[in-house]
């Protein structure tokens, strides 16, 4: 078990966003989050990120408690995120973008810097041709110079992605990752979240795409007004009345 | 293309042969006017285009290094020394002051470095030390190893060559790994948080250096003046210095030096307006902003597109 | 209602639009798909003015509208709900909806009468009515932008990419919305990546790709057209 | 003949511009006259004057520019201490006379440069005069202060605080302020209760005004002295009835008994609508000694009106004969004056 | 007992003229999202204006006010139509922020060329001192204290009750969206900039007889006004009403209990404090922001 919830409530004020959340992901698996908008689905990931301190409740990461973390320290142990809004660095290039990715997985400080040691440099080097890899995870690496501004929303989103990988987590929490694409980039997306489960990342996904959910995870956990309703496989989720009622409609898609 | 190839040799020639060629000492001192303010800007650079944060307090810790190189070298202490010890106790200082406003951010990190400067300025005016508000009067120039340097050329010089040296360190600094940092800070500082970046540790780095350029130039300030007063240390000081980073192109360190040329130069020239010199400084200024909201670093680009139209 | 004529739209040296024109004519429902940076969003900024045209004209209502103001153009009788969803941040839910009335100065009980149907629409607004705008849910902003146009009660709605960050359930509620006002009587020009569903409820519809109209056709002549079955649709199930 | 060059510095802009005035209608009026009488061995005196911005490193721009660009003779200025204590080092190494006329802190000649020359007091001499003077022959026993915190109030006051406190009498508070304050009545409640004779004020006649005004509005019963700065008519414009009684020491005013005086107030009068004060006539002053020095070194060289400031002893300018000391130091005459009914008179 | 009394009495009257140029900061900000370095300028130039009018032309207060506060208003859309439109189109907020800088010069520099360097004398309007029991306050204190009070209310007004304050703040928000929603961006600044020239005039002239006139009369209070406005909590008009008395509290009972040499050492120190303790200002929110 990586990653482990409990009895996360959040509060602002009068709003109610989490209230006593529990669940676990476990390692290696795509997790599933799904719910009505305004569910707490991206609430949790801010808790679990380090955005936001849960008014109670704990969030354990190998038996180790990351509530209290600040977001950098829990990037550092392994876990990234994107964001449902677009959260790029405008003005840096694409390959800038996710070098910041990389700056967490390497050390040169500003004094080597300044003396351009030959370490500085070739880690700066390795950084650069790892970032334009991933950006070709994403299909993106084409336009690696572009600055990030400058690109169409859906592939911002992608470029989030990359960003999120240079990280080197081991667990990637997406939140939304398929809104803004059409279909067939759908499918391309899908293809790389296979491809990063199949690689041993443990992957948490908030997605109003039902069928590429129910398609990647072998878990899903269902929230609804800050509860957590329903939790179990596809099968089990897509069944419950709860579910249905408070989400996927009756007629289905 | 030339021009960007060779760009950086031209300049320095221009630099280090104008002074030469022309051998007007007022125009020297001028250079050394802007050179010293050069050194000051591309500091706050760091901190203000690079790190996108504000300061409006750099004036206090140019002036307050100053004051103790000074007094040191007053004292008897050696030239280097006094400049040695003032850059680097002012740099303490600047990272306890950063460990202590860069808690804030916006506006209300303008206010809290204001703040910090009323603060040290107030100290410095009412000390008995410092001269109090008739400011330290009497400071030396430099002498290396017995050698006084009293030629306003050779302290040109002198303050060029910080200036090229401190420009080459920023540059290398804002082309590693902590300037990318440092500028994904600028561009969204929750994001850069949550890639794994100390965004605390970072501003306070990028504030610390940036005092320290502030400091360093204060105290070659005040061995050329030979005084000070507490009223360089003020928040009209700051906003100079301010001024000038943003009208020569902020987040680029050409910029920085172009802005405190053409400031010190503006100044200057608006000086031929007589009562209107005022007046003519602050239009300049406003031509500028208007015409080139990017800084004046920004022009080759604007004549291209001006011309491709 | 509104005629694109070969409109060109630069960013700096990039040729997002390509001698583009689309028309929408009055109480259509028209739907325009393609792929990311297609320039669909482009082309709804050109509409309205944010983005300059280059060559060509666009009318809108018999009237050339291609170098107005934005403001000026809006107040003509469009509505939008922008890519991004750009709510105002500081406003709440009440202030974001009634900016969006602005344009048309409505009276304060026309006002009324399109809140309680939006609120209708978007209960979960309701609940969230004095919240700031800014912390509220993805899903939700997209509510608030999408209640804000329509209180402009347009002549013209534009929308790009609405169905974004909403839950199954409310997109449907959002089509068939849709579907209402266009049947009494308003003009829609809906952008979506969601291509089965925007061309079920449009009319019409028009393919880009890469700054350029490829087809254009009947919306069921376009689902059931080769080239869209082979670009979207092809690999579902 | 070479014709004498004089570089004027002054603070046309920044926070001492309003002396800055003082200093160009002094300056000028003299350079006018000088010239319409045949200016300096048949050449008319030019001039190039620089706005020191108040700013002391602007005021060295100044100097350098003046010296070394438009090769000026010698200096005449600035309005501000700071600026004058700043540049002058400029002087001291190009071997160019400065003459000042108007800058008030001791320091400008205690630096000891010898190129550096001063015509009319300081204000430390002035302030401690007018407080001896109420100590001694008015039997003030309880002085206060309330001055601005800079080094145009400070110094000086703390000079004559110490002289008070020599000839015996207390001083029962110190009070500070900053340049731009309008209320004063903090400080001035702190000193009410220390139920003073005397308050002494030294600042700007802005400031000052205001001052005179709240020490009214609060009742404090003591007799105000002003430093010279705000001797002027407006301090009576600004300050209403509330200057009546108020006391200054002064280098010179209106209405003195010699031809001197009278004539330039006549033409001063003419030129510019308005009655001279001290300043003006100190910075006149400056002109005419500077000419003087040259006529008596024998000509336009700097070294020459260098030589010549040290023959000037006994030269009778408005503000008496010259006779500099050691550090080329002016001594000269203290008068008192007074605000009655508006008018400034001499204090009896 | 009477003294303390008194003596917050008059932090307050110092207080209340803090947040007079406070409240015209609070405007600018939730209009345009830029601090104005102009606004003690257009405090000055109110001030001025008010003097040509009342004393140099001789017109009677009920008269001059109104007419000063017609040309401010036009001197401010005036600025804003040759100095700012063109910015506005630039997202870079810094550059209007150095335009006000600009601005502050230029302004302080023409007063100058006008009206010289020397100081003016504004009439009181009323020269009477209010007293309850042993406690005395100047009526013209008064005065700029009942204006700080309806200026609020009027600001208040504006924000929260009509379409104008509706527009000027999505504005400040968001221009670009702003222009979605059909708002004459420039037409919205434009008079965002004449009303807070407006409020510069109001302030100066009731402001005016306490003090005097000069050129730089707007140097030291823009300082005040800035950390007022910050002190309560940037952009809420109760906030920059709270932050002038707070401020003038502070610096009266700093002066009284401590040298009056660190006056500002004391009061700047405790404003680091508060904005250390409530990063937001005394009234601001805690911004959470939400991703
Ligand atoms: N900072 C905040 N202040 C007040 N309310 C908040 C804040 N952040 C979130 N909320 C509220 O908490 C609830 C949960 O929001 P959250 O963003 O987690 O929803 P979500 O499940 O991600 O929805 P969506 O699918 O629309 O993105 C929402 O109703 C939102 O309005
Ligand atoms: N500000 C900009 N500067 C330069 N190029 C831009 C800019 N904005 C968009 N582009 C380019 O214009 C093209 C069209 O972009 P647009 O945003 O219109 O696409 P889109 O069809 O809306 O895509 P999406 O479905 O992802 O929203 C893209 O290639 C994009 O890279
Ligand atoms: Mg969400
Ligand atoms: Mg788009």
């Amino acid at each position: 078990m990586t990653l482990s919830v409990k009895d996360i409530s959040l509060r602002f004020g009068g709003v109610s966003a989490l209230t006593n959340v529990s669940f676990d992901v476990q390692e290696g698996q795509v997790t599933g989050l799904i719910g009505p908008n305004g569910a707490g689905k991206t609430s949790l990931f801010n808790v679990v990120s380090g955005i936001y301190t849960p008014t109670s409740g704990q969030v354990f990461y190998n038996d180790h408690e990351i509530s209290k973390l600040r977001l950098d320290q829990i990037n550092r142990l392994g876990v990234a995120r994107t964001f449902q809004n677009i959260m790029v660095f405008p003005e840096l290039s694409l390959v800038e973008n996710v070098m910041i990715g990389r700056q967490s997985r390497t050390k040169a400080g500003a004094l080597s810097s300044i003396f351009r040691t030959r370490k500085e440099r070739n880690e700066r080097s390795e950084a650069e041709r790892r970032s334009i890899e991933l950006l070709s995870y994403v299909g993106l690496d084409k336009k690696k110079d572009e600055l990030a501004k400058n690109l169409p929303y859906g592939e911002q989103r992608q470029l989030d992605i990359a960003r999120a990988l240079a990280t080197d987590p081991k667990i990637l929490l997406l939140d939304e990752p398929a809104a803004g694409l059409n279909l067939q980039e759908r499918v391309s997306l899908k293809a790389l979240i296979k491809k990063l489960n199949a690689m041993d990342y443990t992957i948490v996904l908030i997605e109003h795409d039902v069928k590429l959910v129910m398609d990647l995870c072998s878990r899903i956990v269902v929230l609804e007004y800050g509860n957590k309703i329903s939790e179990g496989d596809p099968q089990q989720v897509q069944s419950d009345p709860k579910v249905i009622a408070a989400y996927l409609g009756s007629g289905g898609e | 293309m030339l021009l960007k190839k060779y760009g950086n040799i031209i300049a320095i020639a221009a630099l280090v042969l104008i002074p030469l060629v022309l051998n007007d000492p007022f125009l020297t001192h001028m250079g050394i006017r802007a050179t010293t303010a050069a050194i000051v800007v591309m500091g706050l650079t760091l901190f203000i285009g690079y790190t996108g944060q504000i300061s409006l307090g750099h004036a206090a810790f140019f002036g307050l290094a100053a004051y103790i190189s000074g007094i040191l070298m007053k004292s008897g202490f050696p030239f280097l020394g006094s400049v040695a010890v003032a850059t680097i106790s002012v740099g303490i200082l600047g990272c306890i002051v950063g460990l202590i406003v860069l808690r804030t951010s916006g506006h209300y990190l303008a206010l809290a470095s204001i703040a910090v400067g009323v603060i040290l300025q107030t100290l410095v005016k009412n000390s008995s030390i410092t001269g109090g508000p008739s400011g330290l009067t009497a400071v030396p120039s430099p002498s290396l190893f017995g050698w006084t340097m009293n030629s306003d050329l050779a302290y040109y010089y002198m303050v060029l060559l910080c200036m090229i040296v401190g420009f080459v360190v920023l540059r290398r600094i804002t082309d590693s790994r902590t300037g990318d940092a440092l500028r994904s800070i600028a561009n969204n500082e929750l994001a850069a948080q949550s890639l794994g970046i100390p965004v605390f540790k970072y501003k306070v780095l990028s504030f610390t250096v940036s005092t320290m350029f502030a400091a360093f130039a204060g105290t070659l300030f005040v061995h050329y003046d030979g005084f000070i007063d507490p009223d360089r240390m003020g928040l009209p000081i700051s906003i100079f210095f301010f001024v000038m980073a943003f009208i020569g192109g902020i987040g680029n360190l050409y910029g920085s030096i172009i802005g405190a040329f053409a400031i010190t130069i503006l100044e200057e020239y608006a000086q031929g307006f007589g009562n209107y010199n005022v007046l003519v400084y602050g239009l300049l200024l406003a031509i500028v902003i208007l015409f080139l909201p990017k800084g004046l670093s920004d022009l080759p680009n604007v004549i291209q597109r001006w011309r491709t139209r | 209602m509104l005629r694109i004529k070969d409109i060109d739209t630069y960013y700096g040296h990039v040729h997002a639009i390509k001698k583009i024109s689309v028309n929408v004519d009055a109480g259509e429902f028209v739907t325009l798909i393609g792929a990311n940076g297609a320039g669909k969003s482009t082309l709804l900024k050109s509409i309205i003015g944010l983005q300059p045209v280059k060559n060509g004209s666009i009318e809108f209502l018999g009237e050339r509208i291609e170098s107005d103001r934005s403001d000026a153009i809006i107040r003509r009788g469009i509505s939008i709900v922008p890519e991004g969803r750009r709510v105002f941040p500081d406003f709440t839910v009440a202030e974001n909806l009634a900016i969006g009335a602005r344009a048309r100065k409505s009276t304060s009980a026309e006002m009324q009468e399109d809140i309680d149907k939006i609120l209708d629409q978007f209960p979960r607004l309701k609940e969230r009515w004095k919240q700031k705008a800014g912390t509220m849910s993805g899903g939700e902003q997209q509510m608030v932008a999408i209640g804000r146009a329509l209180m402009g009660r347009p002549k013209l709605l534009l929308l790009d990419e609405p169905s974004l960050g909403l839950a199954p359930l409310v997109v449907a509620e959002l089509m068939t919305k849709l579907k209402e006002i266009h049947a009494a009587g308003a003009t829609i020009l809906l952008v979506e990546q969601n291509v089965t569903l925007a061309l079920r409820v449009a009319q019409r519809g028009y393919l880009m790709e890469s700054g350029e109209i490829i087809a254009s056709d009947d919306a069921k002549a376009l689902l059931e057209s080769d080239a869209i079955r082979k670009a979207y649709l092809g690999i579902e199930h | 003949a070479d014709t004498l060059k004089i570089g004027i510095i002054e603070s046309i802009s920044g926070a001492a511009a309003a002396y800055g005035d003082n200093h160009r209608k002094g300056t000028r009026l003299a350079i006018e006259e000088i010239n319409n009488a045949g200016g300096f061995n048949g050449q008319p005196i030019e001039f190039h004057a620089e706005d020191d911005r108040s700013d002391p490193a602007a005021g060295i721009n100044a100097a350098k520019k003046l010296i070394a660009q438009q090769k000026v003779d010698a200096i005449v200025g600035s309005s501000a201490s700071l600026v004058t204590i700043a540049f002058t080092k400029e002087n001291e190494r190009y071997k160019v006379p400065a003459v000042n006329g108007q800058a008030g802190s001791p320091t400008v000649t205690e630096q000891g440069y010898k190129y550096t020359w001063r015509v009319n007091m300081t204000d430390g001499q002035l302030d401690s005069k007018a407080v001896e003077y109420f100590a001694s022959q008015k039997g003030a026993k309880r002085f206060a202060f309330l001055v601005e915190n800079s080094d145009y109030g400070k110094p000086p006051t703390q000079a004559a605080a110490d002289r008070a406190k020599k000839v015996g009498a207390t001083v029962t508070a110190y009070e500070q302020y900053n340049r731009g304050e309008t209320d004063f009545k903090a400080q001035l409640s702190k000193i009410k209760e220390t139920s003073p004779e005397v308050i002494f004020v030294h600042g700007y006649y802005t400031e000052g005004s205001i001052i005179a005004r709240q020490i009214k509005e609060l009742g404090i019963n003591a007799t105000l002295i002003v430093n010279m700065g705000q001797g002027v008519p407006k301090f009576v414009e600004l300050a209403g009835a509330a200057a009546n009684g108020a006391v200054f020491p002064t280098t010179w005013l209106p209405g003195l008994d010699n031809e001197k005086s009278k004539k330039f107030e006549e033409a001063f009068k003419a030129k510019y609508n308005h009655e001279p004060g001290a300043f003006e006539a100190g910075t006149y002053d400056s002109i005419y000694t500077v000419v003087e020095a040259a006529k008596r070194g024998g000509g336009s060289d700097p070294k020459q009106i260098q030589a010549g400031l040290a023959k000037l002893e006994g030269f009778e300018i408005l503000l008496g004969k010259i006779s500099f000391d050691e550090k080329n130091q002016n001594s000269g005459e203290v008068r008192l004056a007074t605000f009655s009914n508006g008018k400034i008179v001499s204090f009896k | 007992m009477e003294n303390v009394i008194q003596q917050l009495i008059f932090g307050l009257s110092v207080g209340s003229t803090y947040a007079l140029i406070a409240l015209a900061i609070t405007l600018v900000f939730r209009g345009m999202d830029v601090i104005n370095f102009a606004q003690g300028e257009f405090f000055m130039a109110g001030a001025f204006m008010g003097f040509v009018f009342h004393v140099d032309l001789g017109l009677s207060m009920w008269l001059a006010l109104p007419l000063s506060m017609a040309s401010a208003f036009i001197l401010g859309s005036l600025l804003e139509r040759i100095f700012l439109r063109k910015l506005e189109e630039n997202a870079n907020g810094l550059s209007l922020l150095v335009m006000t800088i600009a601005l502050f010069i230029m302004l302080r520099s023409v007063a100058q060329l006008i009206f010289g360097s020397s100081a003016y004398r504004f009439p009181a309007m009323t020269d009477g001192v209010l007293r309850f029991g042993g406690i005395q306050i100047s009526a013209q204190y008064a005065i700029v204290i009942a204006a700080t009070f309806i200026i609020m209310a009027l600001l208040y007004v504006l924000f929260t009750k009509t379409a104008l304050g509706l527009s000027l703040r999505a504005v400040a928000q968001d221009k670009t969206t702003a222009r979605m929603m059909g708002i004459n961006v420039s037409r919205v600044n434009n008079i965002t900039f004449g009303l807070c020239s407006v409020l510069g005039a109001v302030a100066g002239i009731v402001y005016a007889p306490i003090a005097v006139l000069t050129f730089d009369m707007g140097q030291l209070i823009i300082l005040k006004g800035f950390t007022a406005a910050l002190l309560g909590g940037l952009g809420l008009v109760s906030g920059a009403v709270l932050g002038g008395f707070t401020l003038g509290v502070i610096e009266q009972y700093g002066t009284l209990l401590l040298a009056s040499a660190y006056k500002d050492l004391v009061s700047f120190s405790i404003l680091l404090l508060i904005i250390l303790v409530k990063p937001n200002g005394l009234l601001g929110k805690k911004q959470i922001q939400k991703v």
